[in-house]
């Protein structure tokens, strides 16, 4: 053949399950317990209140920079729903929904982004991993976790959350590549929200799509509706399937928008217009499964209201028990020298020692 | 002449070089439309277009590695890696290729870049925002480490760095960032790399530092002279790599005491080089031990203890007076 | 369109013009000046014939490692026969062929692996640039310098070769990505010689082709016979055209096939069948291209015979040459503080007058 | 005992490790099919099949990246990069997250992977196969450095890394791989990581050192001792990080004199932060300015010069009578 097309072996797909006008395709609509369906939902209301606390608190100093997740609860709760306890799930820094879903407190992310590393102690049992601030390098992580589970003969997937901007990191590349040659159980999950800081999805790469990237390493790659939590929740849940029965990782592109700042340091009316952010507004992957679940009869404005109350309480509460803890944690400084081995080495401890000097004679000042 | 911060003065050197000379270009993650995460390219695209002011993908390996590549075509590129806890993904770029491709080449090509990022802690970040890793660079043969410590010094050793013919890491301390403003002339200036100021004279003990731990060190110096009487000489490095002993033993051997301060963890870090080269240059005048003032050996903590971990006048001081009375 | 699949800009293409059995597609055959079909010839067994030279020579010790081309020449030569002189050549440390093609000395190469790094001066007006041996860095570098021609109006393509290893490094997929984005007129050359030292294509990835790793970028791939310089060269040309008249990067994957060693350090019987090697000696590029050059008329025995006896001269006298040059080398260890920065640094002057002196001594004793 | 060059002797340590516990796997390029290019992880693949010795892509940062996932997950990896001249594609994994997951995590994960790469010149090879950049690592908290100097402690000091619950990185001088061999007992050896060993005693002088440079400054301590009657205490340090200054001040206060001997450029160098420490803490015993022997600041010349390139026994015994005349 001198001159020929060459086949692949995969295609990429499109899903969308409940579009942005609320229409809903019932062939491929989910069967899903009521449970769950409300469980997701109330996983989403209460990332969205979260986030505008945390903002509140960030505003009056009283923690420093994070992340909101605001717009992305549906790609994050989706697909974290997917996962079993045994599962695990590598996250990156702004992916507090799925954490907290998945088992973390809300006062350990206070914690963290109140300054106090002590945050980060993950609850026995919760198989995540804590946060990954370098873009992209938590994916390895990902594939080098399953390739641990298949080796244990283990039957867990992996699910790893990273941005439009990290499939630009050749971490992401290789990972991926890592993934297809042992074919181990990741679910790569792009949270692709069109921007990574100022830089729009279209400068990012010259790629149509996210997804086809898998097409690189041999892997399926999918698009979903990650405003669609039916669509992001099904992807996800074929893709853990596969991972789980041994035919390997696959990535899925959850298109989705960031409504709020990268981080409160940002200031995104630079570089992106009013109108644009309005487009999303309206695409609001909340208000769309709300509706959805109302005209199931899963929930009325009644019930809602007092979730919000509920939701409400358990963050002031979560907010109450941080700030409290963080000022018995004010003392203790000299902690700085733990974990960082096993084992504290000679100098270590001599230095340590100096410190606790230092602190004595301020305190004796 | 205005007053300015040294966001404002590096800012003023990168649109004045890009006036005079279209090799200098600029490329990073978010450093155009958004005019760089704390500013400093503020203005550019607007001025300079796209073509020169270059927002990139988020890759840091390839930032400095294209960077590598424009420089041996001629150009002057100043790139940006958002913060230096992420030049580590470019390192193998760094160490292989930007530092040896004058010398693989035989000097037939060289890499005129500047690789420009910010540092240090006590701005209360998130994890690896806070990182001093200056010594990476600083051990790596072929490579300047410059650091300033304030706006004008900024502004002329930017300008230096950019028309250096050889690869530059250019350390920007965020604390320093927008902390105070100085005079910064609107006509050129430049300063040159690979040499030390004496900042402060002194005759009883001599401080050795740069960058943001300039600050805390006169602090202290002040605090000794006020409380024990004793002049203390602080010398602000500017250049980590050449480092420029010859100020620094100079003082020395006319003062016999030293501190050294560095935000980075102490064990293998900047104070040991400058160290050792005061044994090796200025052992007979030394008359106690030299004290290091540094960052634990630990990693930097979230923000809640980070002054705890920064040295400060209180630990110069200290140290110092340890010095004195030995 | 809920469940749909995407259909994506580009797919990879295969090209073969002069097969392994001598057949040749008289309608893809490319329409090459004599000159230039005889310089290719001769550049291919000018390699062949160094290769070999060379070989000797590190057997008896009087040079260190290198890296056979054997096998890969008409990939080699084929692709860098499409560029000007104007354009830029970036290489790895098997492409001994091109740069030599492209004017760099033969007795520079050994001087290199005889360990002086003087060999690595290049002559004036060369625009190659020197080994890069840190698998797939030097795609970044072609990278930066498209876009540094683009920046500056010029009209030259750049030419980037890696292997079928390099295309896991995280480096390959920025540079890919990075041309991509900005356009840069740039010529991935990928020499799938099927190992990547022991590993041999289907362990390096999951992916079916590497051409197909381009659509992970946006970017044209295509897949050609490695082994027939005339597709080779059609690809090249083609690739170059799109880079030189502003329509951005492609990635070219040359199947073709280490006849040899990895370098004189490696024992490939460990790693491959006898059976698989002779496979592929039937695939040489080199006799199937002189048969075509033959059944052309522009070949016989005779010149052959002729051809071979110029080269082995010119190869001996670049042999003697680099001989003499590394006798005279070799009291020149001070240089070795040359180059290390534009001007040097006081403290290096120290360095270089203390080992002064230890061979001053050593002289004395 | 069976004598055995350092090659067979990493090799023996991988074997019974792997035969103890199966959560020790072996990963990188060519380690398994191949045996590895230095034929260290030879035999595994045969004995431990393929899911424990795992041939990799061509990508380090995939390699220790993915380490990490596997020791967070409870295995032991024992990762090799092919030459540490390319671990530096992996340097944002290391420092970013292999010495951080324990810190991180507040002790939850822990990362007890070994990152196993060849080091050092003298063996006529290629450009970046000549390099020693140990100074990055023993500057990253949260890292152990490990640099063994022969067959027998590199077999302990393996096993040692391997049950180390936090990450280590090994260097193994290529130099030293096939130079001689030496008995190693088939029974298990440990060698506590951190722990310096004082390899030849004397009273004059002492030389401090490690990896492949024991070798010459064993042969300047002999000449020493039958041209000057000069009696060096060797001390082999055999971990960089912990640094155990403990052994080498006590020996460096009994003799009042030191050389220090690393082949890593000079600057910002490991004989620096022992210099450091040893102002620090034997100020007072020093009869004589530290002396350092090491490589030059430069790039590693191809091979035609690294034997001037690297110290030599006279270069170590030049420097030694320098610090015997102060
Ligand atoms: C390696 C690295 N480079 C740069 C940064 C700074 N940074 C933080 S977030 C971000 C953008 C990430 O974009 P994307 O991957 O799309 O995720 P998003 O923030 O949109 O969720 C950048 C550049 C970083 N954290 N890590
Ligand atoms: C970054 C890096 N890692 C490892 C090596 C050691 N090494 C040299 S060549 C090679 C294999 C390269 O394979 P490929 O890219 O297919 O090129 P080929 O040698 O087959 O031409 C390896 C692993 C290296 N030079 N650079
Ligand atoms: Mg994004
Ligand atoms: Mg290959």
């Amino acid at each position: 053949m001198p001159r020929s097309m060459i086949e692949l072996p995969y295609q990429i797909e499109y899903l969308s399950i409940l579009d942005e006008e609320g229409k809903l395709d019932k062939e491929l609509e989910p069967d899903l317990s009521e449970d769950l369906l409300l469980e997701m939902h109330r996983a989403m209301l209460l990332s969205r209140r979260l986030d505008e606390r945390m903002l509140n608190l960030q505003r009056q100093g009283r923690i420093g920079t994070f992340a909101p997740v605001k717009g992305q609860e549906a790609s994050q709760i989706g697909s974290a729903a997917a996962l079993d306890e045994s599962d695990w799930l590598v996250q990156s820094y702004r992916d507090q929904a799925a954490a907290v879903y998945r088992g973390q407190s809300i006062e350990s992310f206070l914690l963290v982004y109140g300054g106090f590393f002590q945050g980060n102690q993950l609850p026995e049992g919760v198989h995540n991993l804590p946060v990954a601030v370098p873009v992209g390098t938590q994916t390895l992580h990902a594939a080098g976790l399953a390739y641990a589970i298949k080796y244990r003969g283990d039957e867990s997937a992996v699910m790893v959350y990273f941005g439009d901007g990290a499939t630009s990191e050749g971490d992401f590349h290789e990972a991926m590549n890592f993934a297809g040659v042992f074919q181990t159980p990741v679910v790569f999950v792009c949270q692709n929200n069109q921007y990574a800081i100022s830089i729009p999805r279209e400068h990012q790469t010259r790629s149509k799509t996210l997804a086809q990237k898998a097409l690189a390493y041999g892997l399926p790659g999918m698009q979903v509706d990650g405003n669609d939590i039916l669509a992001v929740y099904v992807a996800a849940q074929e893709a853990v399937e596969r991972a789980r029965s041994g035919e390997g990782a696959t990535m899925i592109e959850c298109l989705t928008y960031r409504l709020s700042l990268h981080t409160t340091a940002d200031d995104p009316t630079r570089y992106r217009s009013e109108e644009e952010v309005e487009q999303w507004e309206k695409r609001d992957p909340i208000p769309r499964f709300q509706n959805y679940l109302q005209e199931k009869d899963l929930l009325t404005d009644q019930k809602i209201g007092d979730l919000e109350e509920e939701i409400e309480e358990q963050i002031q509460q979560a907010v109450d028990r941080a700030e409290e803890q963080m000022k018995e944690l004010e003392a203790e400084a000299l902690s700085m020298f733990d974990h960082i081995y096993a084992e504290m080495p000679p100098y270590l401890e001599e230095q340590r020692q100096a410190l606790e000097e230092v602190l004595a004679e301020k305190e004796g000042a | 002449m205005p007053k300015m911060t040294m966001v404002e003065a590096l800012n003023l050197a990168l649109h004045q070089e890009m006036e005079k000379d279209d090799r200098v270009i600029v490329l990073g993650e978010d450093v155009a439309v958004d005019g760089g995460v704390y500013r400093v390219t503020e203005g550019l695209l607007e001025e300079f277009g796209e073509e020169r002011v270059i927002d990139t993908p988020l890759a840091e390996a390839s930032i400095i590695g294209a960077s590598i590549g424009m420089a041996v075509y001629g150009l002057r590129p100043v790139c940006e890696v958002q913060f230096s806890g992420f030049s580590y993904f470019g390192m193998h770029q760094i160490e292989s290729h930007a530092a040896r491709m004058r010398w693989r080449s035989r000097g037939g090509y060289h890499v005129p870049m500047v690789l420009r990022t910010p540092y240090g802690a006590g701005i209360r970040a998130l994890e690896h925002h806070s990182e001093s890793r200056e010594a990476y660079y600083a051990h790596t043969p072929g490579l300047k480490m410059v650091i300033p410590s304030g706006p004008r010094n900024a502004r002329a050793l930017l300008v230096s760095a950019i028309r250096d013919p050889d690869p530059v890491v250019f350390y920007e301390a965020k604390a320093v960032y927008r902390a105070f403003r100085e005079e910064v002339p609107e006509e050129e200036e430049t300063f040159p790399i690979g040499k030390a100021q004496v900042v402060r004279e002194g005759d009883n003990l001599t401080i050795i530092t740069y960058g943001a731990m300039l600050q805390p060190s006169l602090e202290a110096a002040d605090t000794l002279d006020e409380e024990d009487g004793v002049q203390a000489e602080v010398i602000d490095l500017l250049s980590i790599s050449p480092l420029d002993h010859e100020t620094f033993v100079n003082s020395v051997n006319k003062t016999g005491r030293v501190v050294i301060v560095n935000e980075a963890p102490r064990s293998f870090g900047p104070a040991a080089e400058i160290t050792a080269r005061l044994v090796e240059k200025s052992f007979w005048y030394l008359e106690a031990p030299v004290q290091r003032v540094t960052g634990y050996d630990v990693i930097v903590p979230l923000f809640a203890y980070e002054d705890v971990y920064l040295p400060d006048a209180k630990r110069i001081v200290r140290a110092a007076r340890e010095a004195l009375s030995a």
